[in-house]
């Protein structure tokens, strides 16, 4: 009892809210590509270098907001060339991806070096982070005041952009074109929808929310950049992306269970287990949702058959009436 | 003659490293001798070569090697360059023709324990503690160098409050400061009030954590007070640039390291301590400093044996 | 009569290859213009040019009388052409109002209005007489619902000209008819259809004037009533052509292929097959009519192991082979011509020779103890090209380099090459030209003559008609009746086709 | 011939532009270039034991290409090599140092135990594959992360020797895998990687079965069509993919390392990958993109001795290479096809 005292409480609520909102941000950016039909595995890069650059805007302008904007225009121009190689060459995606991963992580250590001096860690520098939104009146609010107040607004932002994003795909044509395009291209173009130009659209959107996603892991999160600090998120986004398929609610739920496994498998540490298999949780998590979700077509099987059988039993020799039948056969 | 020094690891990066780098840079311009750096990087297949590479022009007097992944192929080049000194950093292992700069991180972290326990058991008398009784450690990879770090501080703890609960964590990982804030704001939720890190970047997320929460933290290797002023309580210094300084300059003096010496970095020697940060000095009770000089007095003569992990 | 559209020398060329050459095509504005030629002939490329989703390398296009340059679809929309595609375009997952209004929504403040969208559907639904349910998913519709929902598309942007690529080749006979209907009301509106077609009597029926194109060029543009159905053929593959009834021989065997009670669901898991029992005999082919997506194709995937049946019994010369995999099925005996060729028949990125080679890799002697016996492949590659007139530069040509009918003939030349008893053949035909179409029909006899069984399955009448012993007739998952080969009745067959039991019918369902 | 020729010329041109690019970055980052690419080219090849050392590179990119390869030919995506190798390597060495059997004998043992792991630790993700297509890309991905943790528990927790070090005990000498030369540690690794390469290209050329991966990877449905039993040989695929991963492994702990370490082999996998999709999935051309890539981290060693560009650059250069040949190659398939853009590998 006492341990699970320990483990839930208010502060895990808390702390999912805050390891699920990066990956949100970023998995959400991934929906634009996903739902265009693009596989979009250089996430990853896209929000290293908009940690990276955000954190060299800051220091080189002394606004935080700035080097958002600075993260996000590098992000955006990983975005444009994933696009140009995807787009308009047609180069193999997961290539593309996986070789814009390993050229962030080069690069952003070359020009740490080149500019600092050193590779690791950059901090201080005059380095200022995002304030932290305190909502007003929060103490009226009690528990619930505590869970909605004091993060930083990039937080707010990943939260708030899924019903932006439920109503942008069901309500704008730039959303539905960008569905329409994923899911037929060929309906598309006849309609003189222009495939390459959505697709471009959702890489750079994507590399837009990548770069805020990267942003708020350098200053709203820590504040700070380290070498490579995007640690593997991006590629959890991809997994969330697959068994979501882009759909934000989704998404949404993918990344709370994904930030909550971390947040407790975070505290599991104190119990005693060994950080290797702890620190393993939240990708078994996601291997066993990813599993489960592909295994959900199994009960239909079952249900055929038991419905099949059923079948054999009464209605065996009948002749079926044709009009009955093709009533039933429409759903 | 001119002097030549290398050094090669793949912690250049991170607290300890930045330290050596520090020493060599500052060998560079006060002696005048040429430094050359080599990052590692993480693969074991590369370990080798860049031994090779590194001595076998035989231009470098002296290569400063840290990094226990690296024992192997410092061994093999050792015995392959007899001509060529190497200085393994931080660790002493059999071979004769090794010198070894050892740092007695326990010891240091023995008095980093004992600081934050004791001050854990005043609890809320003091400005921004609780009364959780509990103390946090968040290490880097749970590896043996990083235990030696956490036994030590276990050790400090339980001598000087016994009662305090230990909570120790690892991120798994140098590189996800995020990771280090958010393994800290868990050990905050859990009770412990002030948290130490061994863990590079990562364990910047940690003293950046303490000071989003409020609360305190313990820096490592350098001097850290500065990353979150007010949160970061002490600094437990490894003084690894003023180690390596001393033995570059030895060199440059004409003095011959000898092969198989160990140097050692202890409390004793005052190139391992505990540095408490000001602006937060003040508010740690007298009976708490005195108790620690007390300690750091029995550690000095023997009296004290830390325990470690790395022998 | 003034002119809708008038092409004046077009060409265009894919490479080397010169698809369209130097077409003069006029159509008379409110009339149906039907365009009818071989495969390749060039009609869908002329009809994209036309739409502006190829751009010509020489020629010019006029539209009522002034000259337009059509870079992109929606230029040729603006010009009020519009275009219903030889395969459907539509996007499964919107509900037929944002399919019907896709690319022009009708928004409110900046967002779609979908309710307004609802309402201009159902309006223009009941305008132009083409039934549908605006809120429903397009995915859950059936084929002959989306042909009406891409018509509503085009008149939705306005269109003045339609254009309809092989729009009945999916369609039952009767729906075939109500869509006539429907294009005759457009011309009475004062528009212009353009028609293309394989099925001559369709062109016969519904067309005022027929262009014939033949190796990219219009050999012809007439008045449809001044010509015959043997002119037109005539006109299109420089010779005669038989339309007959196929002689028949009278030797049936055994049975074969017995199956008895058959149930089944398709991809989307929704009953197919619901209780289907026939047989068939060595030396017989039983047709199996119907409009797609009855089930037919389900059945022939059931049959050849692809597809898992619920409940029922195949035998196989006496052996259950009920459950066996697909593999198993073709050890026992069986030959699949699936229906849709490039997708299942072939690898379209393969060469021919390995085409030929699916299935019997793991016989000798193809294969030796695990080993692709080159030379033997080689040589049998060479022979069924020159057997069954493949026209491909050699065994080595990929089977996207050519047309589809050849494709379609390397599938037949490997399943009717191998040891099967039983040949199952859906829709051998589909899209073929006439004189391959021949060819195909003749290789078909000669293994009903080897005394092969064959369950031959077609959405085209008049191929059934001349092939079959005895035809099935398919809807809703059941056969709803069977019509002997020679004394067939097309509005019998049309009524049990749209799952209606005509009167004098009096077959029992499903009997072998 | 000609054809042929083009692609190399092609392919040619890209690299040159790539470095071209990688230039710039070196002179942003205040290197020569010339000076840069010339300590490249000595540090791979500039002596007998450098290129030794540039074979001991390749070695297990060679051998993970040849396991992307196989997956790529079947229409999969095995990116879990990575995890394979680390379970590989993990339990050759734990056969190599828990028991003490005669030399061939304990070889053959441990590397067999290095080829199960790598098939355990892709059978559940190629289970689910071929039961219910789960996406392997990313199962595969997310089980690399399990395995690194996995075998460093087991280092740590279980297995460690004593000191400082975080590694296994070193195995026994029966079960080293031999050095082809004394004055380098490349060993029958590297023939075991040509051996593969060419058998793996045989088997997917000239075998009945291989043609039926092949079909499968080119058109699943056809193959299905033709009777071949697609989820028995998904499954298979995988499990043979894996099974060379964990080779890859084996050789590193049993010819290299003769222990498992943390951070035992990084990264080996991912250039696996790379080097088998530059390759297009040819088991002969990974051989010389493995080459490539084996080159340029050899090189690549030297370079941070003997110049101040760092290692990163290298990284940099070998992405901007990847990138600019992956639009190369399709770039020539837009010319040469109209239906360019087909994907050869679909999700
Ligand atoms: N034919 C098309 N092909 C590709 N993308 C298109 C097409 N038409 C519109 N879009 C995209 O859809 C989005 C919405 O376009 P739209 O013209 O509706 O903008 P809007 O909402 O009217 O905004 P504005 O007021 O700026 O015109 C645009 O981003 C545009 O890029
Ligand atoms: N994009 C293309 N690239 C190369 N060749 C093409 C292309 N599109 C069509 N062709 C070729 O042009 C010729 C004419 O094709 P088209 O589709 O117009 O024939 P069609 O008359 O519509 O035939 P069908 O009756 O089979 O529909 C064919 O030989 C075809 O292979
Ligand atoms: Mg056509
Ligand atoms: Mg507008």
């Amino acid at each position: 009892m006492e341990i699970l005292e320990r483990l839930l409480n208010i502060s895990l609520v808390v702390a999912t809210i805050r390891t699920t909102a990066p990956i949100l941000l970023v998995a959400l950016g991934g929906s634009f590509t996903t739902k265009a039909g693009i596989f979009n595995i250089g996430l990853e890069g896209q929000m290293l270098v908009g940690a990276f650059f955000a954190v060299i805007g800051t220091i080189a302008t002394g606004s935080p907001w700035l080097g958002v904007l600075c993260g996000v225009a590098a992000a955006l121009t990983l975005a444009l060339i994933f696009a140009l190689l995807v787009v308009s060459f047609k180069a193999n995606e997961v290539v593309v991806g996986l070789a814009l991963n390993i050229l962030a992580g080069g690069l952003t250590v070359s020009l740490m070096k080149a500019i600092f001096g050193t590779r690791g860690s950059i901090f201080g520098h005059g380095l200022v982070g995002l304030p932290a939104l305190r909502l007003p009146n929060v103490k009226d609010f009690g528990w619930f005041g505590q869970i909605l107040s004091g993060y930083t607004p990039l937080v707010y932002a990943a939260f708030l952009l899924v019903p932006v994003l439920i109503l942008f795909y069901n309500r704008t044509r730039l959303g539905l074109y960008i569905r329409v395009v994923g899911e037929k291209p060929e309906a598309a173009e006849a309609l003189g929808i222009s495939i390459t130009r959505i697709r471009y659209v959702s890489s750079l959107l994507c590399g837009l929310l990548a770069g805020l996603a990267g942003a708020h892991l350098a200053l709203g999160y820590t504040t700070m950049f380290t070498e490579n600090m995007s640690s593997g998120r991006g590629f959890m986004a991809v997994a969330i992306l697959i068994f979501s398929n882009g759909d934000p609610l989704k998404i949404l739920l993918g990344c709370l269970l994904f930030g909550f496994s971390d947040a407790l498998s975070l505290r599991l540490q104190t119990l005693g287990i060994s950080s290797y298999l702890v620190l393993a949780v939240p990708y078994l998590v996601a291997l066993i949702a990813l599993f489960a979700l592909s295994y959900r077509s199994r009960p239909r099987v079952i249900q055929e058959t038991l419905a099949s059988m059923g079948r054999a039993l009464s209605v065996k020799s009948n002749t079926i009436q044709p009009a009955a039948a093709t009533d039933a056969s429409k759903p | 003659k001119d002097v030549s020094v290398a050094a090669i690891s793949g912690y250049f990066s991170q607290g300890f490293g930045v330290a050596i780098v520090e020493g060599l840079k500052k060998a560079e311009k006060d002696l005048g001798v040429k430094v050359k750096l080599v990052d590692t990087g993480n693969r074991a297949l590369d370990y080798e070569e860049q031994f090779n590479n590194l001595a076998k022009g035989g231009e470098y007097d002296v290569v400063f090697v840290m990094g226990w992944e690296l024992v192997d192929a410092l061994q093999k080049a050792a015995a392959a360059y007899p001509n060529t000194k190497f200085v393994f950093i931080d660790g002493v292992l059999d071979s004769k023709q090794i010198i070894y700069a050892n740092f007695a991180q326990n010891q240091g972290s023995f008095l980093a324990g004992a600081l934050a326990a004791m001050m854990a058991e005043k609890g809320s008398e003091i400005d921004g503690l609780g009364d959780g009784k509990a103390i946090g450690f968040v290490g880097g990879r749970d590896i043996p160098v990083i235990r030696d770090f956490m036994v030590g501080y276990e050790q400090g703890a339980k001598t000087a409050a016994p009662d305090v609960r230990l909570d120790a964590v690892f991120a798994g990982t140098f590189d996800d400061p995020a990771k280090g804030s958010e393994l800290t704001m868990a050990l905050y939720g859990q009770g412990s009030d002030i948290v130490y890190n061994v863990a590079g970047p990562t364990g910047e997320g940690v003293l950046q954590a303490s000071a989003a929460a409020g609360k305190y933290s313990i820096g490592v290797d350098v001097n850290q007070c500065d990353v979150a002023p007010g949160h970061v309580m002490a600094s437990m210094l490894k003084n690894a640039n003023v180690a390596v300084y001393d033995l570059v300059k030895d060199l440059v003096d004409g003095k011959t390291l000898e092969p198989g010496s160990v140097h050692t970095a202890d409390v004793k020697s005052g190139g391992v301590e505990l540095l408490l940060c000001p602006g937060v000095a003040d508010k740690i009770p007298a009976d708490v400093k005195e108790k620690l000089e007390a300690l750091k007095a029995d550690i000095a003569s023997g009296k004290i044996k830390v325990a470690t992990t790395t022998q | 009569m003034p002119l809708a559209i008038e092409l004046k020398s077009i060409t265009k060329r894919f490479g080397a290859f010169v698809a369209n050459e130097d077409v003069n095509l006029a159509v008379e504005s409110g009339k149906i213009h039907a365009i009818i030629g071989e495969n390749g002939a060039g009609k869908t490329t002329l009809m994209n040019v036309l739409f502006g989703l190829l751009q010509p390398d020489e020629g010019e296009i006029w539209i009522d009388g002034e000259k337009k340059s059509l870079p992109n679809p929606a230029a040729a929309i603006a010009a009020g052409i519009g275009m219903v595609h030889q395969h459907f375009k539509l996007v499964p997952s919107l509900t037929v109002a944002e399919n019907v209004f896709l690319g022009m929504e009708i928004r409110k403040g900046g967002l779609i209005d979908h309710a307004a969208q609802i309402k201009r559907t159902a309006e223009l639904s009941k305008q132009f007489g083409l039934q549908v349910d605006p809120t429903e998913r397009v995915g859950l519709l059936s084929v002959g619902i989306e042909q009406r929902i891409e018509i509503l598309k085009v008149l939705a942007r306005g269109a003045r000209i339609i254009i309809l690529d092989e729009p009945t080749a999916v369609l039952t006979p009767q729906e075939s008819r109500e869509l006539f209907q429907t294009l005759r009301g457009f011309v009475a509106q004062g528009m212009t259809v353009i028609f293309i077609s394989h099925h001559l009597e369709e062109v016969m029926e519904v067309s005022d004037n027929v262009s014939v194109l033949r190796l990219g060029k219009n050999v012809a543009t007439r008045p449809t009533a001044e010509l015959t159905k043997s002119d037109l053929v005539q006109l299109m593959v420089g010779r005669l052509v038989s339309f007959d009834r196929l002689p028949r021989v009278a030797s049936v065997g055994k049975t074969v292929l017995e199956v008895e009670d058959l149930w089944a669901r398709d991809d989307r898991r929704l009953p197919a097959l619901r209780g289907v029992s026939f047989g068939v005999r060595a030396g017989e082919i039983v047709g199996i009519a119907g409009v797609a997506g009855n089930g037919q194709t389900e059945l022939a995937e059931v049959l050849s192991g692809l597809r898992p049946s619920s409940h029922g019994s195949i035998q196989l010369n006496g052996r259950t082979i009920t459950g066996a995999s697909a593999r198993e099925i073709r050890a026992a005996g069986v030959g699949h011509v699936p229906g849709d060729r490039l997708v299942r028949g072939v690898d379209r990125n393969a060469s021919i020779s390995m085409n030929l080679l699916m299935g019997r890799q793991d016989q000798s002697p193809w294969s030796k103890h695990g080993i692709i016996n080159r030379s033997y492949l080689l040589e049998q590659t060479q022979a069924l090209i020159k057997r069954f007139d493949i026209r491909a530069r050699g065994p080595e040509s990929t089977a996207k380099s050519l047309s589809g009918g050849n494709i379609q003939k390397i599938v037949l030349a490997r399943e009717f090459t191998g040891s099967a008893d039983c040949l199952l053949i859906d829709q051998p035909t589909r899209g073929v030209d006439i004189g391959a179409q021949e060819a195909i029909h003749g290789e078909i006899m000669r293994q009903r003559d080897a005394g092969k069984a064959i369950l031959l399955i077609s959405v085209q009448l008049d191929e059934l008609i001349r092939l079959a012993d005895r035809i099935l007739v398919m809807f809703g998952g059941t056969i709803m009746g069977e019509i002997p080969g020679d004394r067939v009745d097309e509005e019998e067959i049309g009524m049990l086709m749209a799952g209606v039991v005509p009167e004098t019918h009096s077959n029992t369902v499903g009997a072998a | 011939m000609s054809d042929r020729f083009d692609s190399l010329f092609g392919q040619g041109l890209a690299i040159l532009f790539a470095l071209g690019l990688g230039a710039l970055v070196i002179l942003t980052v205040d290197e020569s270039p010339v000076r840069v690419f010339v300590t490249l080219l000595n540090g791979a090849f500039g002596s007998p034991e450098r290129i030794a050392g540039t074979l001991l590179q390749t070695t297990p990119i060679l051998i993970c290409g040849i396991a992307a390869c196989i997956s790529f030919r079947g229409g999969l995506f095995n990116i879990g090599i990575e995890g394979q190798l680390f379970m590989g390597g993990f339990w050759a060495t734990w056969v190599g140092f828990s028991f003490n059997l005669p030399p061939a004998l304990h070889l053959l043992l441990a590397m067999a135990a290095a080829v199960i792991a790598g098939m355990a630790w892709i059978a559940i993700p190629a289970f689910f594959r071929a039961r219910y297509k789960t996406n392997e890309v990313v199962s595969t991905i997310l089980a690399n992360y399990v395995a690194i943790l996995f075998t460093s528990y087991l280092t740590i927790n279980w297995f460690k020797r004593s000191g400082g070090q975080s590694e296994t005990p070193p195995i026994f000498e029966s079960a080293y895998l031999p050095e082809l030369f004394s004055f380098s540690r490349l060993n029958w690794g590297l023939i075991i990687g040509l051996v593969l390469a060419v058998g793996v290209y045989l088997f997917f050329t000239r075998t009945a079965r291989g043609y039926a991966v092949s079909e499968m990877g080119a058109n699943p449905k056809f193959a299905e069509y033709g009777g071949i039993d697609i989820k028995k040989q998904t499954f298979l695929v995988l499990i043979a993919s894996g099974a060379v991963g964990g080779l890859a492994g084996g050789v590193e702990a049993l010819g290299v390392h003769h222990r498992f370490m943390e951070g035992f082999a990084p990264g080996f996998g991912f250039d696996g990958v790379i080097a088998a999709l530059l390759a297009n999935g040819n088991p002969i051309g990974t051989i010389f993109t493995a080459l490539f890539f084996g080159a340029l981290r050899s090189g690549s060693l030297l370079l941070e001795v003997d110049t101040t560009a760092s290692r990163e650059i290298i990284t940099v250069i070998q992405a901007l290479i990847i990138l600019a040949v992956s639009a190369q190659i399709t770039i020539r398939r837009k010319a040469s096809d109209s239906t360019a853009g087909e994907r050869r590998w679909k999700f």
